[in-house]
């Protein structure tokens, strides 16, 4: 390593290492700040067997929808499902092993898994479905479950700006789950709309600092809006 | 008459306190934005990460990075705030949130919840609907009273797959609304022109009902 | 409540309500970034039997320190208390129990109490006396303790700049604990440097939501520096 | 000649590889920035709440708001991230910090540490020690061999309440760089002039000896 030049110029490099049978942890929320390029590669890739994490499955021919296409994802953790035809078909076909989870534990099993918590408590899903086999335990009269933390072998994540160091802002609502996948994976891959000179962005507001991050990469992007909602003037 | 949906959403609106944190789930409870009354300053919660979610953009204001947990592309208001998942659900778990509005297709007299699935038929996924009732105090359930095939969807016991367990304290359907506690439904207001007995006919857990049960008071 | 005004006046109205026996979290390191004049109407006010969470006790006639005069503190929770003389001697003399927890823990403690968790698994602390009499379990083959959270009745913060809603930003390294305490108060009262209108602080760097503070006060701080290292030029 | 606690910093620094993330204790540990080998790029962590930390200000650059975890004033250089004290831990706790340095009163043969607490004598607390120690990967921990009275502090066994259990495999002494492995301190390099026999002498855990044991190179 040259010290902390953490740039790479394609996305060959970025994803190098990926294997069938991997986890990849997935930023985004619908396809709201979704690392779309990496998602490419990673279809380009034609790993199998994956077992992929993301509160959602992108959308039919987008997103992480399209690993969908070859059958290269074994099982999805997600939330939510809802807008996507292909997965619900092969869900209810049993092509597709899901196992959902409620979106505030899928981000803190993330971020848990970052922070070197195995594994936390949360009264989400007690008494649920989500709940059935999990060790329940009462705090202050209480009951909460045990859930344990996710990690990545890798992690992708799309930003709006980062510098060589691996420090990077998101942009608006497009932060979500990507600071916390970013923290999760053993390589974190971050790509960006914008590379910056280290110093350029404020040390207060750096939103993933770059002791997590990897590998850096530019990338062009399609935004694709999934409810385009406007009021007249 | 049964409510509308504007109208739920307009009685719901009646509720939020001046000052408070809301989380306004997908359908109905988006609505009730629209219905906040003048001189209350209300701040919406959405959980992919924003608090202080203000009107749809303008067509020249939309932007894919800014949207709402509908996935609508929204603004946000002088004074937001805008954090990661995990923060948002800190915030909902930890019971930072006044208020959560959300539908569900069933709730019982003990106040359970069921809304993120119908096995075999649907598989959506719970998103933050298992975080949000758990971590509430303060949750108000909009739904129909009854199936098209008047078919009651408030139970003795929920069938399907529950969503949060003892949560549930307010219920407003199209035909009343309902408070959980001591095991029953009890009954608060009716709809505008609907009978106490058309709501007793179509609830099917326990009902109490008092002697007077006033009319909802909804601007035309 | 008149909206979302959340700014008082005196620090009378900032800390009304505390009483005799209850637990306060404070924000700050060392000397940096502590709440000192909320510090100083706790004395002022003279509540006893306290439980104090905050990684360190302050100095001898500053900060925390002021506490002990009085012997107001009847338990203090902190990872660091060696630059206290009178801290040590309450301490060494039996007249103050004290939780010495390690700082990770301590700030994820706080973390867990604002976010819902009430308890967690961690390693630091196994094989030693932090960890005697907690629950040991392990994951992946290594040993974990379980750590509950620690809510306060009262969270003190010091702030660099607020609007009325109570969105906070903090300045450099005086953010530390802050944030945590903050979320982790039934009531948090959050002093700043400087009181902004709504819409002035970036929405994307917003350090605490105002959603976690009830009451902000404007003050005037000291801020005392503990170790004053320069280098000539 | 026992090395001073420059030269401990200066040894410890060659074992810092470029692009590295480093937390470095207070003490001899703080003195280890100011021999990183020209050409290696490292970013200091400090754990109260800054990572890239940079040299100590000039008179008029002080700022009370900016210290490090020694609570010195300090600096912060170019592409520097800074942020709250979980997050810290997080990035502690969850191994993402490459090298930690610190010190210690006491270790054992079994890579156990004791560093925070004399009963009945001193109590300053672990600070963010504890996090440290379970966290990181790699540890380095700087201390004297022995006590001025001669009393080793390489021990079979700890005496003092532990840091850590299990959690270090390199110390540098001023007499001697040893890794722990297999029940035992295995000697690497011994300060410039001290005699293995010296070494052997004040360890008292159990020493594996080389058959060469070569001088530690140090700058004049």
């Amino acid at each position: 390593m040259a010290g902390f030049n953490k740039v790479v110029t394609s996305y060959a490099e970025a994803m190098a290492g990926l294997e069938d049978g991997m986890t990849v942890i997935a930023g985004g929320f619908g396809l709201c700040g979704i690392p779309e390029n990496l998602i490419a590669e990673i279809k380009r890739l034609g790993a199998k067997d994956l077992t992929v994490v993301s509160n959602n499955c992108g959308v039919d021919g987008f997103g992480l929808g399209i690993l969908l296409e070859d059958r290269q994802i074994k099982t999805m953790i997600a939330s939510y499902v809802g807008e996507n035809a292909l997965f619900e078909k092969q869900l209810l076909d049993g092509d597709l092993e899901v196992i959902l989870t409620p979106q505030g534990t899928l981000a803190e099993k993330m971020r848990a898994a970052g922070a070197g918590i195995p594994a936390f408590f949360t009264a989400t899903g007690y008494g649920t479905p989500i709940g059935e086999g999990k060790e329940v335990r009462e705090f202050d009269g209480r009951p909460y479950i045990l859930e344990e933390s996710i990690k990545g072998d890798f992690a992708i994540v799309k930003a709006w700006k980062a510098d060589r160091y691996g420090n990077v802002v998101y942009r608006h609502t497009a932060r979500n789950f990507n600071p916390l996948a970013a923290t999760a994976g053993k390589i974190t891959v971050v790509e960006v709309e914008e590379l910056v000179e280290p110093g350029e962005l404020d040390p207060a507001d750096i939103h993933t600092p770059g002791i997590y991050v990897d590998r850096v990469i530019k990338g062009n992007f399609e935004k694709r809006i999934e409810k385009r909602t406007v009021r007249s003037r | 008459m049964a409510l509308t949906r504007e109208q739920m959403a307009q009685r719901v609106a009646q509720e939020i306190q001046d000052g408070s944190y809301v989380n306004l789930g997908i359908g109905i409870p988006t609505l009730v934005a629209n219905y906040i009354p003048d001189g209350i300053e209300v701040m919406l919660q959405s959980e992919n990460g924003l608090l202080g979610m203000g009107r749809y953009p303008y067509e020249d204001e939309v932007d894919a990075d800014m949207i709402n947990a509908g996935k609508e592309t929204v603004t946000a208001i002088d004074g937001a705030a805008i954090f990661d998942s995990a923060e948002s659900f800190a915030m909902i778990r930890g019971g930072h949130v006044d208020l959560t509005v959300l539908g569900a297709f069933e709730v019982d007299v003990n106040g359970n919840i069921a809304s993120w699935m119908i096995p075999n038929k649907l598989v959506k996924g719970m998103g933050g609907a298992m975080d949000l009732v758990a971590g509430a105090e303060n949750i108000i359930c909009t739904m129909t009273h009854a199936s098209k095939h008047g078919e009651s969807k408030l139970l003795s016991q929920c069938e399907l797959p529950l969503t949060g367990a003892g949560c549930i304290r307010r219920v407003l359907t199209d035909l009343a609304f309902l408070e959980i506690k001591d095991g029953a439904f009890h009954l608060l207001e009716r709809a505008p022109g609907v009978s106490v007995e058309e709501i007793e006919r179509l609830t099917a857990g326990k009902l109490v009902v008092p002697e007077h049960v006033p009319e909802m008071q909804l601007d035309a």
